[in-house]
């Protein structure tokens, strides 16, 4: 299930989301995007919990952020 | 699946010229983001000024002026003063542009109550022309043009421009925030809200005032360059509300 | 005798600082030489590059049209560059970093795995030296002598330490083209 | 309306207003003060807006907002001010904004002092500022004539979307003759449909720049604006002549100084010598074949400025040494007299009389 | 010291202080900006002073106060900054200070972008700034020259109390060359005992203005001006040639761009054209009686330039119409190749060649 | 006989173009006799602005330098910079001239620490061109550029000088005084004394704002006009001392 | 018919609206006209002077530099612009405040105690008009009816209860000349 | 014996010292200087008190003020 996305022609490299991600899920890919650098990679996005911390922190907004519906039922 | 967070409707879809890490980035998107959420990106125009944000244009979705270095607040006086009143206007300025060439601009703005939403990236450093030292550059600091670190006995010392803009009765909404970390930057975006309203409400002129991060002529990579504006600038740039209040002709 | 030399690369790859160091060790041996970076927007992430004239009159125009040698070390620069060298000129590429197919075959093409080298030697950064040694040996517009000359310059008191290991890479480099 | 007596600088800003000019920003200056003063006080009356920048600077680039938003707008100064706004008018240029920019101008360099003079001709017509570009420049001689021009600046920034320069000097905004404020024909109504006013109904941002950081844009950008210009020398020439048809002499004089020569010329004539004149009124795009195809009959062309020499180049540049040219200036502020100027023209004349 | 390698931009600020001047006022710009940060670094060790102004506006005005004190001093800025200059500079040449301000040209107008060009030669040549003065302006073409023209620069900054500009591009900024530090021979020490540094032991006090509110003494100021730029004419004309002798088209281009013209001629000799250069060193004064004296044997003028044409009016002026010229120029930034030169060289040659 | 009072030496002995009553003539006096008193006349450096004391280097007995509208402060800093530091550098400014165009130059000459001393006329006008507002006119005031008065939400609010460049560091020494009545003359005179003082000390930047008139452009006669100063402007901008502190980079 | 009038007193005589009214009474009576005021450094303190064109045919030359009438209400004006009269010209003075000896014999010399007349009309401030009365009288350039008329527009609906002091200053003055 | 001395020809007639006189001795003179304006003049030098308060408030710096020698002999 993907929780988050990261658009990674756009990303720089630059680390923030790793730095903020409390789960300790995203790394830099080993290889270079078209602009020379090694994008943003998630590890496992079930381990994922939609914190967007990542994406508020990205400064080039390259990561969408996701959370699966809740279960009505459970909800009400 | 419920969206949390996606790209702001109020960015085009272009990448930025922006170093890796460079906190300009997350402001333009807390300013898309708001435009976006009032919902007045058909009626804003920017401003974009000299420095790092220049091409800014390229980047928001609204129309969008580019203004000489230092200029962009008597660029926005001019646009805002002769539009209809549902305008929304803003600059987007650098330290550099604001608080250096560009003081007597943003001082008579402020002392006018132009009712503008400035958007004062402070970066404590001239970023696009290379890192050198700005009015805002700590104690101290490092630059092209303070190789030994700023002086206070030749070089003088950093503006606090929040601080001294508030003490002008025609601003009527200052704020400092920073983007050091999560929370912060939920802050910055709260204040960039309340100044766009300010305007809208017709009361004044706004200011935020963002601590940024140049990680580039830093010297720093892009969590140090938060670390650095968390531990250096927010002691000596302090966060918070600086003034909050229109000022009524009647009332003094 | 005179050389066109234009490097390119991603910013933060030394582009410039390889162009200097050529620049001054020409400059030492007694040549005309002169440095000229692209500057400007392409500081920020894009590619950048430098043209270096050595020579042994007067240097004219210090921007290159038609350069005799190009020093690539990414796609993009290769992509710029590839078409512009004269014919019977040189292309030296970062092989670990470049890996478009040359359509040339009017000059000489060396793909060197500069980096892999340089990991050998125990710095990657000093990549370019290994690109410059091949350079020297292929051209021999400069002298070993002049080059290491040159890094002692560059380097400075407090790098001193650096100094063996590129002169390792340049040697390398110079045997690539052996 | 009839004929009304006002002084110079508020001519400039009635025909403004006539012109549908409804702001303004200005910073004071003497000798065009007044011209400040007139906005402020009649621009609210047309529900407009007077603001006073806090520097030239300031108002040139508060044009430069207000023009980007699609409004006719002007500014205006004197030499020491209209040089602070160079880089502003570099900018409006390149970035193909209209608005139309008076300088009143007094006696220079530096503070100078606040009489007329004509000194600032160079800066006006080769670019003050920095850049390939031009301004179209009128320049008025008699109140009258301001009402029209005025116009015309506004119509010219409008259709090429450039800034204008309205030229004058200390004694055309002091003095008042009678004037009338009748609306110049070629009123044209462009759509601005390029003015970043808001995006609503319109479609994708629209940005105003005079940025282009890769070289072979620029150099199109550049290209286009040379085009224009191209186009403005063709169309937008301005010039007018007084007793030309059988002149052997020619006065070549502009703005305040025309009407002294005039003065003078009518006194020369009375002695019998074939004299006469030729007033550039659009001083860029500048008259060059007008004065060339005098030459032919030409002995002598004299050059009259209230400055050290500054159009003289120009005419020489129309006549490419067909012609032998003389200078005369006086500077600082002093206004030459009809006898003096006679003096000078018979002088001259010495030779051309037979 | 010998030969070293550096940077346009800081061999400017080595040779200012070759030249004795420890004091620079300046604001960055690219591409400029080595130059700031190198006299940042600098000056210190020579225990002078490096300020950085808060504007170019500033930085001019602190250059009048420190040339009104008596130092030798400096600023330096590019096209748009330069463009905010103009009312100090108009200042200092009225008051009769000396000063050097350094201009690296870039693409203009507006913001344009940060490449090489000439596209203010018309604003430092005739003057940007309002009211009659000028500025000599040089522009050297080579790193090593510019170690020579600072030096005379700031010599004839002193002996003439002007305002001396040195001009520049990003290119010549930028790129490295080989240069060692000779001192030029004349050299003069100049005692500046009208300079404003307190009374004491000197008298009764002095003031340093450019106010004259009477227009007769304003006029009488200005005459001694026209006189010190008659004087300058005459002695501090710089012009280099190239090839010249029996050269039957002449390439006019200064800076930059004569480089690469050079390179370009010597092609186009290759094949046995008859083409020279003529490289104009001090733009004003300008040389006109040199260009003038090779008319007769020309049969071609070609004036390259990176601009969209602008000395080609001096070249004009030099020549009066006795010789045809033609004109190529790149803008934007963009330097022309030496290829595309010998393209244009040849095609205007064809009719030259027999 | 005792002289009780003479005209100081500190002044030239030629008259003023000063209109009659207008308080620059007595601010000049108090000028003069502080350097004469201090003995430093002849290691005085003035800097005349652009306003109606443009010509004021005619009246000062010291040299004298005339500088470009608002840039007085830029031109005082060139000349303190480079001269030897027993020099006394000061500025003559008219509101116009320091509060307006050159706004830019005295906030950052208070920033930098300059070691000058500024003497800011405030008139509430601008008196040399002819009476037109000011950032420093007072709300409702009538000028040439407001002719119905001073609008808050048109022209903006008058600026506090002394109060805005109190905010920073640089500034050491900051006084309002005024000139509406002898006791208030003298205490003028004080507050000028100490800013030289302050600068002879090598303190940093020093000003007093002096509230002045101008019978001519206020259309009231000299001693009307010095009731609408006690009355109108003192209440605006209270008296007294804004800055008595000089920044020491270690305190921080 | 062609008038070129130079009135020169001190600041606050009413120089430049004197200048105003013969000015705005010219236009009114259908001729070409000019005003061109002395400005500056001069608005304080020292002398003001004005020059006022009246003519039957085009302006040229708004500048005068041989008045046929100057009108003088000080004794610096007075020294300044006695000489510059034409012969045959015009010199008017009030006489209450210019007191020095007239130089010239080539001139019609009118010194009028206008102060003293105005004063007697019940208002020293209509001293101008009395010589403005004088000056029309004498020269013919102008009506009466037209200088009524300036009258009328200039003082506005305000001052209306001004105009009959003006006029019999004017007559007054009209009168001394006859 | 004269006590202040006013500089006539410098006076541009203000009246500030007029106004600021607390003996109420000085007036206009009703003559002008030669610049036009009515000077200043002293009425009574013998009630002055030496007080100094119109000079302190001239602004063209017209007025001298001088006190007589205290007697000596009454002093100590
Ligand atoms: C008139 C003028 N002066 C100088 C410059 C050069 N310049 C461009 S950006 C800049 C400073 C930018 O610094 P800042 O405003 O802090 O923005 P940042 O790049 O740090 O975001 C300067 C000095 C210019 N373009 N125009
Ligand atoms: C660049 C420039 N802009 C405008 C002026 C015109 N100007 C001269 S003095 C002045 C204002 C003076 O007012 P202020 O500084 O308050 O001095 P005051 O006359 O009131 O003492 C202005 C706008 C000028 N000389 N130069
Ligand atoms: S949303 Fe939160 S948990 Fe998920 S990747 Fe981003 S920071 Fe980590
Ligand atoms: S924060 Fe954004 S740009 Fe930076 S590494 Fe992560 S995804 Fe990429
Ligand atoms: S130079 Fe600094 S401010 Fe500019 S984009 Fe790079 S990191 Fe950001
Ligand atoms: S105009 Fe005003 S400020 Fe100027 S001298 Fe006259 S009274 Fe004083
Ligand atoms: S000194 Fe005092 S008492 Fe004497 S005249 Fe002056 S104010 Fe009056
Ligand atoms: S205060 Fe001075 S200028 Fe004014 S009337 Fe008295 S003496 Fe004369
Ligand atoms: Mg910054
Ligand atoms: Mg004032």
């Amino acid at each position: 299930m993907m929780r988050i996305i990261i658009k990674e022609d756009y990303c720089k490299g630059c680390s923030l989301c790793i730095a903020f991600c409390p789960q300790e899920i995203i790394q830099l890919a080993n290889r270079l995007n078209r602009n020379g650098y090694r994008p943003a990679e998630v590890l496992d996005q079930n381990k994922c919990t939609s914190c967007a911390a990542c994406a508020r922190m990205c400064p080039d907004s390259v990561i969408s952020v996701f959370r699966p519906e809740k279960n009505k039922i459970k909800a009400s | 699946m419920k969206v949390v967070f996606e790209r702001s409707k109020g960015l085009l879809n272009t990448e930025t010229h922006y170093c890796p890490g460079c906190t300009h980035g997350i402001i333009h998107r807390l300013v898309a983001e708001t435009l976006e959420e009032m919902d007045v990106l058909e009626q804003t125009i920017g401003v974009a000024s000299v420095g790092c944000s220049v091409l800014s244009y390229q980047y928001f979705n609204c129309d969008m002026t580019q203004a000489a270095h230092g200029r962009a607040p008597a660029v926005a006086t001019g646009i805002k003063r002769v539009l209809p009143k549902d305008r929304i206007v803003f600059t987007y300025q650098g330290d550099g542009d604001l608080a250096s060439i560009g003081m007597g601009e943003i001082v008579h703005a402020a002392a006018r109550g132009e009712n503008i939403t400035v958007i004062f990236v402070n970066n404590a450093i001239y970023g696009m022309t290379g890192g050198q030292m700005a009015p805002t550059s700590l104690l101290g600091q490092r630059t092209a043009t303070s190789p030994e670190g700023r002086q206070p006995q030749t070089q003088g010392l950093p503006i606090r421009v929040s601080e001294m803009l508030a003490t002008l009765d025609g601003a009527s909404y200052i704020e400092r925030v920073s983007t050091h970390d999560v929370a912060h930057v939920m802050k910055a975006k709260k204040a960039i809200r309340k100044a766009f309203l300010t305007q809208q409400e017709e009361k004044g002129f706004s200011m935020v005032e963002v601590l940024s991060t140049c990680p580039t002529n830093w010297g720093l990579n892009p969590e140090e360059s938060l670390q650095w504006v968390k531990q250096e600038m927010v002691p000596y740039y302090p966060l918070g509300v600086y003034k909050d209040r229109q000022y009524k002709g009647e009332e003094s | 005798m005179k050389e066109e030399i234009i490097i390119a690369g991603f910013g933060g790859q030394g582009v410039m600082s390889m162009g200097q160091l050529l620049a001054f060790a020409g400059m030492k041996q007694g040549k005309e030489v002169s440095w000229l970076p692209s500057y400007g927007p392409e500081q920020r992430g894009g590619t950048a590059n430098v043209s270096v004239v050595i020579s042994d009159s007067k240097v004219g125009s210090p921007i290159i049209d038609s350069p005799t040698t190009v020093i690539l070390l990414n796609n993009p620069s290769f992509e710029k560059f590839e078409k512009k060298v004269v014919p019977g000129g040189n292309i030296l590429t970062n092989g670990d970093l470049v890996n478009l197919p040359c359509k040339r075959n009017d000059i000489s093409l060396f793909s060197i795995q500069a980096t892999t080298i340089a990991e050998k030697l125990g710095n990657h950064r000093v990549a370019g030296m290994v690109i410059l040694g091949a350079f020297i040996e292929k051209t021999g517009i400069l002298s070993k002598e002049s080059l290491v000359e040159a890094l002692l310059h560059v380097l400075g008191k407090e790098k001193q330490h650096l100094i063996p290991v590129n002169i390792a890479a340049l040697e390398s480099g110079m045997e690539m083209v052996l | 309306m009839g004929k009304v007596l006002m002084k110079g600088n508020e001519v400039i800003g009635e025909a403004a207003i006539l012109a549908g000019c409804h702001y303004f920003f200005g910073y004071p200056i003497t000798p065009q003060s007044e011209l400040v003063a007139y906005m402020a006080k009649r621009l609210p009356e047309v529900k407009g807006l007077f603001l006073q920048a806090e520097s030239e600077v300031s108002a040139i680039n508060m044009v430069y907002g207000a023009s980007s938003a699609g409004v006719r707008v002007m500014t205006s100064s004197s030499s020491p001010g209209f040089s602070l706004k160079q880089e502003g008018i570099s900018y409006l240029a390149a970035a193909n904004l209209p608005a139309v920019i008076v300088n009143i101008a007094r006696g220079g360099p530096g503070l100078g002092n606040i009489q007329p003079s004509q000194s600032d001709y160079f800066q006006v017509t080769k670019g003050g500022g920095h850049g390939d570009y031009y301004t179209p420049v009128l320049a008025p001689s008699t109140l009258q004539e301001i009402v029209d021009l005025t116009q015309e600046a506004f119509r010219i920034a409008d259709q090429y979307r450039t800034p204008v320069i309205l030229l004058g000097d200390g004694m055309l905004g002091q003095m008042m003759e009678p004037v009338e404020f009748l609306k110049t024909d070629n009123q044209i109504v462009i759509d601005k449909e390029w003015a970043t006013t808001g995006t609503k109904g319109d479609g994708s941002p629209k940005t105003i720049t005079s940025l282009d950081l890769n070289d072979v844009k620029l150099e199109e950008r550049n290209c286009k604006l040379q085009e224009k210009y191209k186009l403005i020398r063709r169309n937008e020439i301005k010039v007018d002549t007084y007793l030309m048809e059988d002149a052997e002499m020619a006065i070549v004089a502009y703005g305040t100084v025309a009407r002294i020569c005039q003065s003078a010329i009518d006194r020369v004539r009375d002695e019998g010598m074939k004299i006469g004149l030729i007033r550039p009124i659009s001083l860029w795009p500048y008259p060059t074949d007008v004065i060339a195809s005098y030459c032919e009959r030409l002995n002598k062309i004299v050059v009259v400025e209230m400055s050290a020499g500054q159009m003289v180049e120009d005419v020489r540049l129309s006549v490419e040494g067909k012609v032998p040219i003389s200078f005369y200036g006086r500077t600082g502020g002093i206004i030459p007299t009809v006898e003096e100027l006679v003096e000078q023209f018979q002088m001259h004349g010495n030779g051309v009389l037979r």
